[in-house]
């Protein structure tokens, strides 16, 4: 079976796969900076799934759509990150809630059981990347697991950005991308919301002298 | 002039023309300017839509028909009230000390933009878009949150900005596989996210990306709704924002999420075995009710306290339309206007009563009817409205919830009774106190911009006796759309 | 009137109790005006709907169609024989209740009179509204501005805490009862939710749903009625009320609730199950035994009366259950009878429980106290009030020739001639809550001479007493009204019920009306003379001829000299009043005799306290067994809940992850 | 509607039970000075008393009321009324339709409640006390009492007490064990009714155990008389009752004068014998404590509820 599939939905798997490498990658780091080097190489990697979709088919909009992610997720947003890194002077997360051979084995669950849910799906899709759907609902999982494990606020920003990434795996393998004025929007949600968290962390840490989530648990019931 | 571009441009612009300017002594009465010149726009465009039926605008993809139209007129009739209520409200807030300048003008800049992005969700014939008008919905009013910079209020916000991210990632994903459904049958053209075509062929959408996607689409948007167990960001961020704020979000915001749900939730039907859609809603909204009754029972801030009434009203609006069926979405949309119309009147008067007695725990607030006989009946009747306490209109909504809830969903009932009497219970019991009783404050000298308030109630009080019949067919048309 | 249907009349009616009520609020600062001219107004109109009520009565049904209501559910509005006698009650009562309003209220500084005008004349015509509701959405509105209204009445005073207490538990018993109130209507709404008592009464039910909308409408009335174990707030609000007020909750409003049963039971469902009035047999038994003891051990007079009403709520569910036994079996002349009874309480206990809390309600103005040890002695300062209160008594103890003795004669009637059900043990049953009936009966005469006597006789517990002032011109007038009621109904019983039995008729088909117009108007006759009858106007002139005959024979024969002198007391001289009974040690023997009834805490002197003294205090066994649980159980199950929201961002997410997981593995379509 | 000759019967009736009662009470009184050994006072010591009262000053408390006055007539009206009602001699009473079985019980209801407010109306300690233990053995003996009717007016399927006499006195002799049960509980209620040992003594002012005494301490002159007349009425119209009840032989049915006349000497010789066996009674039984009524009505109630049930069980055929 493998031989019948072209080139380009090899190299988009492939491109996938490092996606959902990275993923684990960056549930496993817990340097800052490294961090957003993972974060900008799946952009990177993204980027490049989306360039092959858009040679292999031809649609102009996809073209479009990887200098989106090109601008976005592989320059516009690591150098933010970075710039934030520096000015508030971050190292490294503190030790996560629970320890890392355990949430590796968590999300290893995580990427079968988005396996099943998606196997159903892909039979469908008639793209030639339909295999990614999982990929993509994997990577999503993960970023959403990563959110729950960190404790600093923005690792906590990098893995929301890192679920963007599965979703826009998602969009390309599945459909070929979105239509062009959503993904427009999509991306301006992006880059406008990283710019108001950019804000937010300096006020975050003007208020409490620090980036840790522990310190936003005042607001309960119990 | 065109009604809907007059609509959505004059919140866009003068939420421009507001950051420009800065604050100055009559950006308050622009602000309201705005917001009545929004709220004809929106009144013209009602006519327009009654009169000649659904229209699309901007090529296909602004689509009013008379489900968001509704809606449109609601979400702009509230806009302008609470920019009526704000003006005073946000003086007295400078006066205190608690406000800048520079916030004020971010105030108003992000109120002109949060009614300009929930007008666009709520117009928007495309489904993406719909998402990028949440998620808009959901940057403008992070900051509006977050306006004191407390600690309290950035946590708040921080929480309110992950969560609803989060969740909102989810509706993407929904929305992603939805695209990818709807391409199967209307093919790559950029149509295939536009919902009036959806409608056209949701019989032929594949069910299992269906249920799929509509699984994303509920949890993604029910966390804006509130719907349990997703609900935490919304007593924080209602309790911590200002008052007005928490107003429109609880008023506005979680309706326009709501109808997002709704939308999906007629493609969904089309799509899947009948009751599928339907009864994932009754489970939330049960659930939701449920808990947030229980919820109630241990609140101690005011406004957190109503926050929780929302989630609780957000439940039992979720249920109705899961039932589905012409009464029950009747019901449901009568009940979204009710809870709009009164949930907001409430916010008005519990944040002049905090501001009078300087504290949001409701232990340290007595005796408002002595301190100014207005807020304190505002507050009461705004409460016993909530409550579902005829004459007012909420209850005639949940007079046709319950008694369909009766007749096709026996089962439910227990838990309807268990959660609306502990709900009364604890909202009632924090409340009378609150009103009644003596109190050694003394009346202060501002005087409270209470119109807004009295004006919602009289509202919901005449549509509790009387629903015009436009408003009624309106209505009908609107649940017919729902299916 | 020509053209104006006896339903017109009572719209305008309400509509006229509203306008007063608009008035009153726009007149606010003008005491003498709100009180001399509105609420004497109220009454007149209160007296207009008594008389269209007995006007209409025996006509047939008229409906009307309001502009308003729900979209495709306009208010419909129907005035029938069952209506007719509710508003007849309604009418009549408040005539004499508002009249005294006006002298009750013009006295002293009422706060916020104007606010008070509106929520009375709005609790007036939210009343008669109930009455004419004909589909589940005006009965449901008129149903809750009624608990609403008066829930800002029993708060007038709101300035103690136990009051809002009080207001707080009424309003949320009547919230709940209400919400059952409305399911039951949702299981008997027609097809297509047409919401129309027509549509209802037209509707087939499956035997259980007809069962679930009967006890859902037990409860729901039930709670608003008093029905133990949902009685709690009744003892609470009624003493928190400014007197007429409570007058009017429980002589008017607690009727509406047996309206509501009424309606629903015989009107809308027209299958009737015997187990049903079995169900509804044994709550109004343990009713009325349960509130008449309490009734027995209060120290309140306003709790001691609001027990009574629980009493009295329960005897006429027992009449409830024994026309439902009856109706189940076909044996329409019992139902009727039994029937007859239900509607005669009704009308009874309205007269002679709103006199009797206008009369404390004159006590509490003279004296400022509530509490009957600090009372005593009052009918020498207030010869009216003691006087018009002996009546009120004597009904309310069921004892001819008043209005108390005929229901409750009626009653055993229907008891008597129970055998020959065709259930043998029904047969046994009913006899024993017969004899359980004439108990409570019984102990309410003891509950009224403790009222009375502790109250009005025996000498001044403190001495500011003497200062007590007896009632107003208006008061007096009120309450002058209200015992012309009580003794019309006692004494001329057979007048009444040939009106009353149009709406018998029209609930069970068959009323007492062919026995009854054979024989004279003084005559009390129901199944035929020889089984038997009552003629308490001849009761009445037999024992006011003896008593006149007497009195004369003795004077004339002999002498009527009198002479004054200090009490002989058997030789001792306890001169000062501490030697009477208190009001604890008056009911003593009952608290002996059910002491698993009360849940008391005594305190007895011990041998060498230096300042001993002797306290007890009855507490409801309910709250203890039903109501704290329950609290406690729903702050269990909160402080259990409030755990989810542990301000832990993290958790949040997990809680959304989790959702999403199982959502995606469990709903598979 | 009212025959004359029913008019003059029901007034005879009721001038004999006037009559008649004092004469009762005195008899009962020198029946039990002869079993108690004592030297007998006289037969008609009773009217004497009377006559000295009507003739004495009324003393009053000073703050007696009028209610204090007005009770005295009102329970004398009420006992007569009562006589009237029950069947002595003929049950051809125009005044028997007036009240049945139940509302007869009401009219001695009315009466006690007069007397125990008047118990409490000048405010010392006896008379309070006394109006409480009143209450308290009225309403214990009440629903015994009812439910005695209770089982009569099933066997007579009417409550009318004219109706139950004539059917128990015309029956055909069937021996009915409900009846027997209903006779004791009935004398039970009697004896606590009329103030009678074991529950009460009325010829003792011993604070502590006083009921009846209790409330009429400070009553004096025409007042008292009246009190005393009236409860020897209400003795009488007890005996009358129970004699018509258990033993209705000899009343005359209809207004058949010869019958009447008969029935007289009839109705004095049962008077005369209940009154002896009452005396009986109340010299072989001691005073009892006063917590201890309830117990003895309690089981006068049972002995009536069960004497119902027996009715139900083996008497209706059905």
């Amino acid at each position: 079976m493998t031989a019948s599939i072209p080139l380009s939905a090899q190299l988009i798997n492939l491109f996938a796969a490092v996606i959902l490498l990275l993923a684990f990658a960056m549930l496993a780091q817990r340097r800052m900076h490294s961090l957003v080097n993972l974060f900008a190489l799946q952009g990177l990697a993204l980027c490049l799934a989306t360039l092959v979709a858009a040679v292999s088919t031809g649609q102009v909009h996809l073209y479009f759509s990887a200098g989106l992610t090109l601008l976005l997720k592989v320059l516009a947003l690591p150098w933010i990150l970075y710039r934030l890194v520096r000015q508030l002077n971050i190292k490294g997360d503190v030790e996560a809630l629970i320890n890392i051979p355990t949430i590796m084995l968590v999300g290893i669950g995580l990427v079968m059981v988005a396996f099943n849910v998606a196997l159903p799906i892909s039979e469908l899709s008639h793209t030639i990347t339909r295999g990614t759907l999982g990929i993509a609902l994997a990577v999503v999982m993960l970023a959403f697991l990563m959110m729950i494990t960190r404790q600093k606020a923005i690792s906590q920003v990098v893995g929301f950005l890192s679920m963007e990434n599965g979703l826009f795996l998602a969009a390309t393998s599945a459909t070929y991308g979105m239509p062009m004025v959503v993904e427009l929007g999509i991306a301006l949600d992006v880059l406008v919301g990283m710019i108001i968290l950019g804000v937010f962390f300096f006020q975050i840490r003007d208020q409490f002298d620090s980036l840790d989530i522990r310190h936003m648990e005042k607001l309960k019931d119990s | 002039m065109d009604f809907f571009i007059l609509m959505l441009s004059i919140p866009l612009v003068s939420g421009a023309l507001l950051t420009i300017v800065g604050e100055r002594d009559w950006a308050p009465n622009l602000n309201v300017i705005a917001s009545l010149g929004t709220f004809l726009a929106a009144v013209g465009l009602t006519g327009e839509i009654v009169a000649n039926g659904p229209r699309f605008a901007v090529g296909e993809q602004f689509f009013i028909d008379s489900l968001n139209v509704f809606f449109v007129a609601l979400t702009a009739f509230v806009g302008l009230t609470t920019s009526i209520f704000s003006g005073p409200y946000m003086r007295i807030e400078r006066d205190r000390g608690r406000l800048t300048k520079p916030r004020l003008r971010l105030y108003k800049s992000m109120y002109q933009l949060f009614m300009f992005t929930m007008l666009a969700a709520l117009t928007t014939n495309n489904l993406g878009i719909l998402w990028v008008a949440m998620e808009a919905a959901t940057l403008t009013t992070v900051l509006l949150v977050s306006l004191y910079r407390s600690p309290a209020s950035l946590e708040a916000a921080w929480k309110y900005f992950i969560l609803c991210g989060v969740g909102i990632a989810q509706a993407l994903f929904g929305t992603v596989l939805l695209y990818f459904a709807a391409e199967r049958v209307l093919g790559a053209a950029g149509n295939a996210l536009l919902w009036t075509h959806l409608v056209d062929v949701k019989s032929q959408l594949e069910p299992t990306i269906m249920a799929l996607s509509f699984i994303f689409l509920l949890v993604g948007y029910g966390t804006k709704v509130g719907l349990a167990p997703l609900h935490n960001w919304l007593p924080d961020a209602h309790a911590e924002g200002p008052t007005p704020v928490s107003a429109v979000l609880s008023g506005l915001l979680l309706n326009v999420a709501l109808y997002a749900i709704l939308r999906c939730k007629v493609l969904a039907d089309g799509a899947l075995p009948e009751g599928y859609a339907g009864n994932l809603m009754i489970g939330f909204g049960l659930f939701t009710l449920l808990l947030a009754a229980f919820f109630l029972s241990r609140q101690k801030d005011v406004k957190r306290m109503f926050a929780y009434s929302s989630i609780e009203h957000m439940g039992l609006i979720t249920f109705a339309f899961g039932m589905g069926g012409p009464i029950a979405n009747f019901a449901g949309l009568l009940h979204m206007t009710m809870h709009s119309l009164t949930k907001s009147a409430i916010f008005f008067a519990v944040g002049h009563a905090t501001q009078k007695t300087e504290t949001q725990l409701m232990e340290h607030i007595r005796g408002l009817m002595k301190i100014n006989p207005l807020i304190g009946w505002g507050l009461m009747l705004g409460t016993l409205a909530i409550l579902g306490m005829p004459p007012f209109g909420v209850f005639a909504s949940e007079f046709m919830i319950l008694t369909h809830a009766m007749k096709h969903f026996p089962w439910t009932t227990p838990i309807l009774l268990l959660a609306l009497g502990v709900a009364f219970a604890s909202i009632f019991s924090k409340v009378q106190p609150m009103v009644f009783g003596e109190t050694e404050a003394k009346r202060l000298p501002h005087a409270p911009a209470i119109t807004p308030v009295f004006l919602h109630l009289g509202i919901v009080l005449m549509l509790g006796l009387y629903i015009p019949p436009y408003l009624t067919r309106w209505f009908h048309e609107a649940a017919r759309m729902l299916g | 009137m020509p053209g104006l249907l006896s339903l017109d009349l009572l719209l305008i009616a309400a509509a006229a109790w509203l306008a007063i009520g608009l008035c009153g609020l726009l007149a606010a600062r003008h005491q003498a005006l709100v009180s001399q001219v509105l609420f004497p107004a109220g009454a007149l109109v209160g007296l207009w709907v008594g008389v269209t009520g007995i006007a209409a009565l025996g006509g047939d049904p008229q409906t009307a169609v309001l502009a308003i209501g729900l979209p495709d559910l306009p208010f419909h509005l129907r005035l029938d024989n069952l209506s007719a006698t509710f508003a007849i009650l309604l009418g009549l009562t408040s005539a004499g209740i508002s009249v005294y309003s006006a002298g009750y209220f013009g006295k002293g500084d009422v706060a916020g009179l104007g606010t008070l005008c509106l929520e009375y004349h709005l609790f007036l015509a939210s009343m008669l509204m109930v009455l004419l509701a004909d589909d589940a959405y005006a009965f449901m509105v008129a149903w809750e501005c009624m608990a609403l209204s008066s829930f800002f009445l029993v708060t007038t005073d709101h300035k103690h805490e136990e009051i809002r207490n009080a207001g707080f538990l009424y309003l949320l018993i009547a919230h709940i009862g209400a919400i059952g109130i409305l399911l039951c209507f949702g299981v008997m709404t027609g097809g297509a939710g047409d919401y129309s008592f027509a549509a209802m009464r037209s509707q087939e039910l499956a035997p259980f749903w007809t069962s679930a909308a009967f006890l859902l409408a037990l409860a729901g009335f039930g709670a608003k009625a008093g029905l133990v174990p949902l009685h709690v707030w009744l003892p609470e609000a009624h003493p928190a009320a400014p007197s007429p007020v409570s007058a009017m909750m429980s002589g008017v409003m607690l009727k509406t609730a047996i309206y509501g049963l009424l309606r629903v039971s015989f009107d809308l469902l027209h299958t009737t199950i015997w187990w049903w009035g079995v169900v509804a047999l044994v709550v109004g038994l343990v009713t009325a035994l349960f509130g008449v003891l309490y009734a027995t051990v209060q120290n309140d007079m306003k709790r001691l009366l609001a027990y009574s009403s629980i009493e009295n709520i329960g005897l006429i569910a027992v009449a409830i259950g024994l026309t439902l036994i009856f109706h189940a079996y076909g044996m329409d002349a019992l139902a009727a009878l039994a029937m007859t009874a239900v509607l005669y309480h009704c009308l009874a206990h309205a007269g002679f429980k709103s006199l009797l809390f206008l009369c404390t309600g004159s006590v509490l103005h003279a004296t400022q106290e509530r509490n009957l040890g600090k009372l005593g002695g009052l009918i020498h300062p207030m010869p009216w009030v003691a006087w018009l209160a002996l009546a009120g008594i004597i009904a309310g103890a069921g004892l001819p020739p008043l209005s108390g003795f005929v229901s409750e004669w009626l009653l055993l009637q229907g008891f008597l001639f129970s055998p020959g059900l065709p259930h043998p043990w029904l047969n046994m049953v009913v006899p024993v809550a017969a004899a359980l009936v004439v108990l409570v009966a019984a102990l309410a005469g003891f509950a009224m001479v403790k009222f009375y006597g502790i109250i009005f006789l025996g000498q001044m517990r403190e001495p500011a007493l003497k200062d007590a002032h007896d009632a107003g011109p208006w008061e007096r007038v009120g309450l002058v009204w209200l015992a012309l009621i009580t003794l019309f109904l006692g004494v001329m019983p057979s007048t009444v019920i040939l009106r009353l039995d149009a709406a018998t008729r029209q609930l069970l088909g068959a009323g007492l009306s062919d026995t009854l117009k054979e024989q004279g108007w003084w005559m009390l006759a129901p199944i035929s003379a020889e089984r038997a009858s009552y003629e308490p106007m001849l009761v009445l002139v037999t024992i006011a001829a003896t008593l006149l005959l007497s009195r004369w024979l003795v004077r004339s024969l002999y002498h009527g000299r009198v002479r004054r002198s200090s009490p002989w007391d058997c030789g001792y001289h306890f001169e000062g009043p501490r030697a009477q009974d208190t009001a604890e040690g008056f009911s003593q023997p009952i608290r002996r005799i059910f002491e698993p009834v009360f849940r008391m805490q005594r305190h007895f002197p011990a041998a060498r306290d230096t300042q001993p003294f002797y306290s007890v205090k009855v507490e409801d066994h309910f709250w203890y067994w039903c109501y704290l649980p329950i609290a406690r159980l729903a702050n269990w199950i909160s402080a259990l809940i409030v755990t989810l929201q542990g301000g832990r961002i993290a958790i949040y997410l997990m809680y959304s992850f989790i959702t999403l997981l199982v959502l995606l593995m469990v709903a598979r379509p | 509607m009212i025959s004359i000759s029913g008019f003059l019967g029901q007034a005879f009736a009721i001038l004999l039970a006037l009559f008649l009662a004092p004469l009762l009470s005195g008899w009962v009184g020198q029946c039990r000075a002869w079993f108690q050994s004592r030297t007998a006072p006289p037969l008609l010591l009773p009217y004497y008393m009377l006559q000295k009262l009507f003739n004495k000053d009324v003393v009053l408390a000073h703050n007696a009321s009028s209610l204090f006055r007005a009770a005295p007539f009102v329970i004398f009206g009420c006992m007569v009324l009562a006589c009237a009602i029950v069947p002595t001699l003929s049950t051809d009473l125009p005044f028997a339709p007036a009240a049945d079985a139940l509302a007869l019980v009401g009219v001695f209801g009315l009466a006690r409640i007069f007397i125990a407010l008047a118990g409490m109306d000048i405010g010392t300690a006896f008379g309070s006390l006394g109006g409480r233990r009143e209450m308290l053995v009225g309403f214990l003996a009440e629903p015994a009492l009812l439910m005695v009717f209770f089982t009569l007016a099933m066997i007579a399927q009417s409550t009318s007490l004219a109706t139950i006499v004539e059917t128990l006195a015309h029956r055909e002799l069937v021996i009915y064990p409900s009846l027997a049960f209903a006779g004791v509980a009935f004398t039970f209620v009697s004896l606590a009714e009329n103030a009678r040992v074991p529950v009460d003594n009325p010829a003792t002012h011993l604070e502590l155990t006083m009921i009846h005494e209790a409330m009429i301490l400070e009553y004096t002159g025409r007042h008292l008389a009246l009190i005393e007349w009236a409860a020897s009425l209400k003795l009488y119209a007890y005996s009358c009752l129970g004699l018509a009840l258990f033993f209705p032989w000899g009343i005359a049915p209809g207004d058949d004068i010869v019958a009447l006349i008969a029935a007289i000497p009839l109705l004095v010789f049962k008077l005369a014998i209940g009154g002896f066996l009452l005396a009986a009674i109340e010299t072989v039984n001691a005073k009892m404590r006063i917590f201890r009524a309830p117990e003895f009505l309690g089981t006068a109630f049972m002995l009536a509820v069960l004497g119902l049930l027996v009715r139900l069980l083996l008497e209706v055929r059905t």
